[in-house]
């Protein structure tokens, strides 16, 4: 990047450098891992099996954190209604807790002011979680990209799965999100 | 002494009255040496507990024909459950008062 | 029978025994208070385990839905709408909590050998069989026992106005 | 009843009756008598749980989709045929889940907290009678261990609310106290009903006592007084329109907003066991439990259990949630009230003998 994007530096500043570390070492969390599976015991039949069937809980039941920052979530809501019905994937379950959630939909433009409480929600998520970026200003900045009190992307502080494109994209865009994610848990994360 | 104890009912009657007597000693010595208030009226639920279980060991082994002593378990209980009532109450009170529920605070009558 | 039936309602007795004496223990013992309720909690549910044991079923289900369902509940209202700021330890200084053990361990001995040492009088223990017990207490709660019944529900009747009044704000 | 029952000769009548005999027989033919006894409760233990299980993750696939349907959308259907297996996914997801324990939380009661909650409401299921002598076991107090055993949980509950360090965990936790309490004791005297009526509390004896006429039909107390222990009922479970110990908008999820994996998965399955016991129960109370011609015992008592439910699901659907202050008045004010002159009518009915299939006191 050759334009030193001052917010971009203000939004780094709020993060919490502890936890980007951890995250930023990009270990696979969990059962999907199979460099914890001992070399001769890899083709077990059992641990295949049983890593599928998490595998498959996971993609089946993605249970998003009920929070919405902008216009996005407007579209976000709409989601959950009869014409769109993101009920058909499980995914209607929206857990005012962080803890009981697995996704973090980011519905709207995040600015620094608000920006630690979305990294704190996302702290607050039991592992395995993931982030789906919805919506140009948050993927980044949108049309408000250096002004001075937006953040420029939340890649900066938290790291995102899906990214979906649209100012504000439609809830079947959304849909389509959570097909991805729910392709990219099943190829098993990070791809 | 086993002996003489009918083969049906092991425990004796003696064996329920010392677990009420160390209920109850339990509790007094939780009632004496707490200072929340709240503590002091969980160790006498506890002293009352004692009670109950003796009388229903009297019930159950010197049997009249009216079950005398699990009734008067029951006003026990009912007794309790008054004493709760306003326990709590007063404590609120007093802490609404004082900003503290400990007994040895709470103490504006002493000479 | 491979284990004779005595001996399990026995053992089951002194379990359920111990785990009171042992919530009491634990009541007093606990640093916090929330810990003494819990501890209570155990006490009240083995006691009424014992109640069961001793053949007072109706006596144990009310128990456990008087005592732990309300009385406790209470306390726990009580615990919660009094927060203390400053935790003090909850012991009494050691002199009096010395001496208030003494006192509870003495007043224990010597019902212990009163206990021993009475001539008790060897009525048989009705039969274990599980004879309801319900509708004998309801019909001597109506029969012999109505004034103090009256007299039970009019004390309720008066801590609960009592209880009223005193926590009201005015 | 004109048609006939279903003999319980006939296997499928009493499967379990008579797999019970079939197995006790080949048990006891070459092991001593206490290990048949035990090896059978224990399988009968076994086989309660399974069904917790089972039905919990029905109940929760079939509350979504009525739902979805009630509100113009599909509803889960992914997740293996018409999204059957959605609960098995949500329960294996959450299985594996991480479980965090707050900094703030008292460790020990925060992690028994789901326990207490859970065991008591398995411990109802002890005594749910799906058949004519089947159930655990049938206790002469039955409607009161019910009541009893119902009061547990509310311990659990401000232990979980207490032990979270979080001030929304202590709101749900002392609004959910004080709901429970509140609604226990309306719900403690309209029970009295059909105890009156049959002259028994153990569940088998209300149902025998039903068999002339369900006591929904007793008029005018059994209507009135089913209602009033469905009322009842869905502010014991914490349901809606009486959630508002978790009301979500207010208090995000109350006592276990701070339970997360496993840990929040039993308060999901105590809920929804609870929710299902209270069906059976008031099925049990005021519908004839297992009463029913043609088709077996046990059919019927899940037939109607799930019918019940079914009334709870539309509920709430359908309704919004209440205000705190109307809620807490409409359970002093209202149901108490009318629980207690809906008792005294009935003994008065009984004294009378003025009500049809009433037992009557001698």
């Amino acid at each position: 990047m050759a334009v030193p994007d001052p917010s971009a530096e203000r939004a780094r500043r709020v993060q919490p450098v502890r936890l980007v570390e951890r995250l930023g070492a990009a270990v696979p969390e969990g059962i999907e891992s199979t460099t914890a599976v001992p070399k001769e015991i890899q083709h077990n039949v059992v641990v295949t099996s049983f890593e599928k069937l998490v595998t498959w809980a996971r993609r089946s039941s993605l249970w998003p954190v009920s929070f919405g920052l902008a216009c996005c979530a407007i579209e976000m809501m709409a989601s959950t209604t009869g014409r769109f019905d993101i009920a058909r994937f499980g995914a209607e379950v929206f857990r005012p807790s962080p803890r009981q959630a697995d996704v973090m939909i980011v519905a709207g433009t995040v600015t620094t002011k608000m920006a630690p409480a979305v990294r704190r929600i996302y702290d607050q998520m039991p592992e395995p979680k993931y982030v789906i970026a919805m919506g140009a200003c948050t993927i980044a900045g949108g049309p408000f990209q250096g002004s001075y009190s937006t953040v420029p992307g939340i890649d900066n502080f938290v790291p995102v799965d899906v990214h979906i494109a649209g100012c504000p994209p439609r809830p079947d865009a959304l849909l389509w999100g959570i097909m991805k994610l729910q392709e990219k848990i099943e190829k098993g994360r990070p791809a | 002494m086993p002996s003489e104890l009918p083969p049906l009912y092991p425990i004796g009657l003696q064996h329920g009255l010392v677990l009420g007597a160390a209920l109850f000693a339990v509790g007094m010595a939780g009632a004496l040496t707490k200072r929340n208030a709240i503590a002091i009226l969980m160790a006498i639920e506890v002293m009352l507990n004692g009670v109950m279980v003796t009388f229903v060991t009297f019930a159950r082994h010197i049997p009249g024909i009216d079950l005398g002593g699990q009734i008067f378990a029951m006003f026990v209980l009912t007794v309790a459950a008054a004493e709760a009532a306003v326990g709590v109450a007063i404590i609120i009170t007093v802490y609404r008062l004082r900003r503290t529920i400990s007994v040895d605070q709470a103490d504006t009558l002493r000479g | 029978m491979l284990i004779p039936e005595g001996a399990l309602i026995a053992v089951t007795f002194y379990v359920l025994g111990v785990l009171a004496i042992a919530g009491g223990v634990g009541l007093i013992l606990a640093r916090r208070i929330f810990h003494s309720a819990l501890f209570l909690v155990l006490t009240l549910v083995s006691v009424a385990g014992v109640f069961v044991i001793l053949g007072a079923d109706f006596l144990a289900a009310v128990q456990v839905l008087v005592y732990v369902g309300a009385i406790t509940v209470l306390l726990l209202f009580g615990i919660m709408l009094t927060p203390q700021t400053v935790q003090l330890p909850d012991i009494a200084s050691p002199g009096q909590a010395i001496s208030g053990a003494l006192v509870a361990a003495a007043l224990f001995v010597v019902t212990v050998a009163v206990v021993a040492t009475t001539a008790w009088p060897r009525a048989a223990p009705l039969p274990l069989a599980d004879q309801p017990t319900t509708n004998t207490i309801a019909f001597n709660l109506f029969n012999t026992y109505v004034l103090p019944f009256e007299i039970a529900s009019i004390l309720l009747l008066v801590a609960m106005i009592g209880a009223i009044v005193i926590a009201r704000e005015e | 009843m004109t048609l006939p029952l279903c003999p319980p000769a006939v296997f499928i009548c009493d499967p379990f009756g008579h797999a019970r005999q079939g197995l006790y027989a080949v048990l006891g033919a070459f092991l001593p008598e206490p290990i048949p006894t035990v090896a059978l409760t224990v399988l009968a233990i076994a086989l309660v749980l399974t069904t917790v299980a089972v039905v919990v993750m029905s109940q929760v696939w079939a509350e979504r989709r009525i739902i979805a349907f009630m509100q113009g959308r599909l509803g889960p259907n992914r997740v293996g045929p018409a999204g059957l297996l959605q609960s098995l996914a949500d329960v294996v997801k959450l299985l594996m889940k991480e479980i965090i324990i707050p900094t703030q939380a008292d460790r020990i009661p925060f992690q028994l907290a789901p326990l207490m909650v859970l065991v008591p409401s398995l411990l109802i299921w002890v005594v749910l009678p799906w058949g004519p002598g089947l159930m655990v076991t049938d206790l002469n107090i039955g409607v009161l261990f019910i009541l009893a055993t119902g009061a547990i949980p509310t311990i659990g509950i401000l232990a979980a609310g207490w032990a979270s360090g979080n001030k929304y965990s202590l709101l749900g936790g002392m609004r959910v106290a004080a709901q429970l309490i509140s609604y226990e004791i309306p719900m403690a005297i309209i029970v009295l009903v059909p105890v009156l009526l049959a002259g028994t509390m153990s569940l088998q004896g209300i149902i025998d006592a039903q068999s002339d006429i369900w006591f929904v039909l007793a008029l005018p107390v059994g209507p009135i007084a089913l209602f009033l222990f469905l009322v009842a009922g869905i502010a014991e479970v914490n349901r809606s329109p009486f959630d508002l110990a978790e009301a979500e908008s207010e208090i995000i999820g109350g006592f276990h907003t701070e339970y997360s994996g496993m840990a929040f998965a039993l308060f999901f399955l105590a809920e929804y066991a609870n929710a299902f016991a209270v069906s059976a129960i008031a099925s049990t109370l005021f519908l004839g439990g297992w009463l029913g011609p043609i088709l077996p015992p046990f059919v019927w008592f899940f037939l109607k259990a799930y019918l019940v439910f079914f009334v709870l699901i539309w509920i709430r659907g359908t309704l919004p949630r209440l205000r705190y202050d109307q809620f807490m008045a409409s359970a002093w004010k209202v149901a108490l009230p009318i629980a207690l002159v809906t008792v005294g009518l009935t003994a008065v009915q009984i004294t009378l003998h003025a009500i049809p299939g009433g037992a009557g006191i001698q």
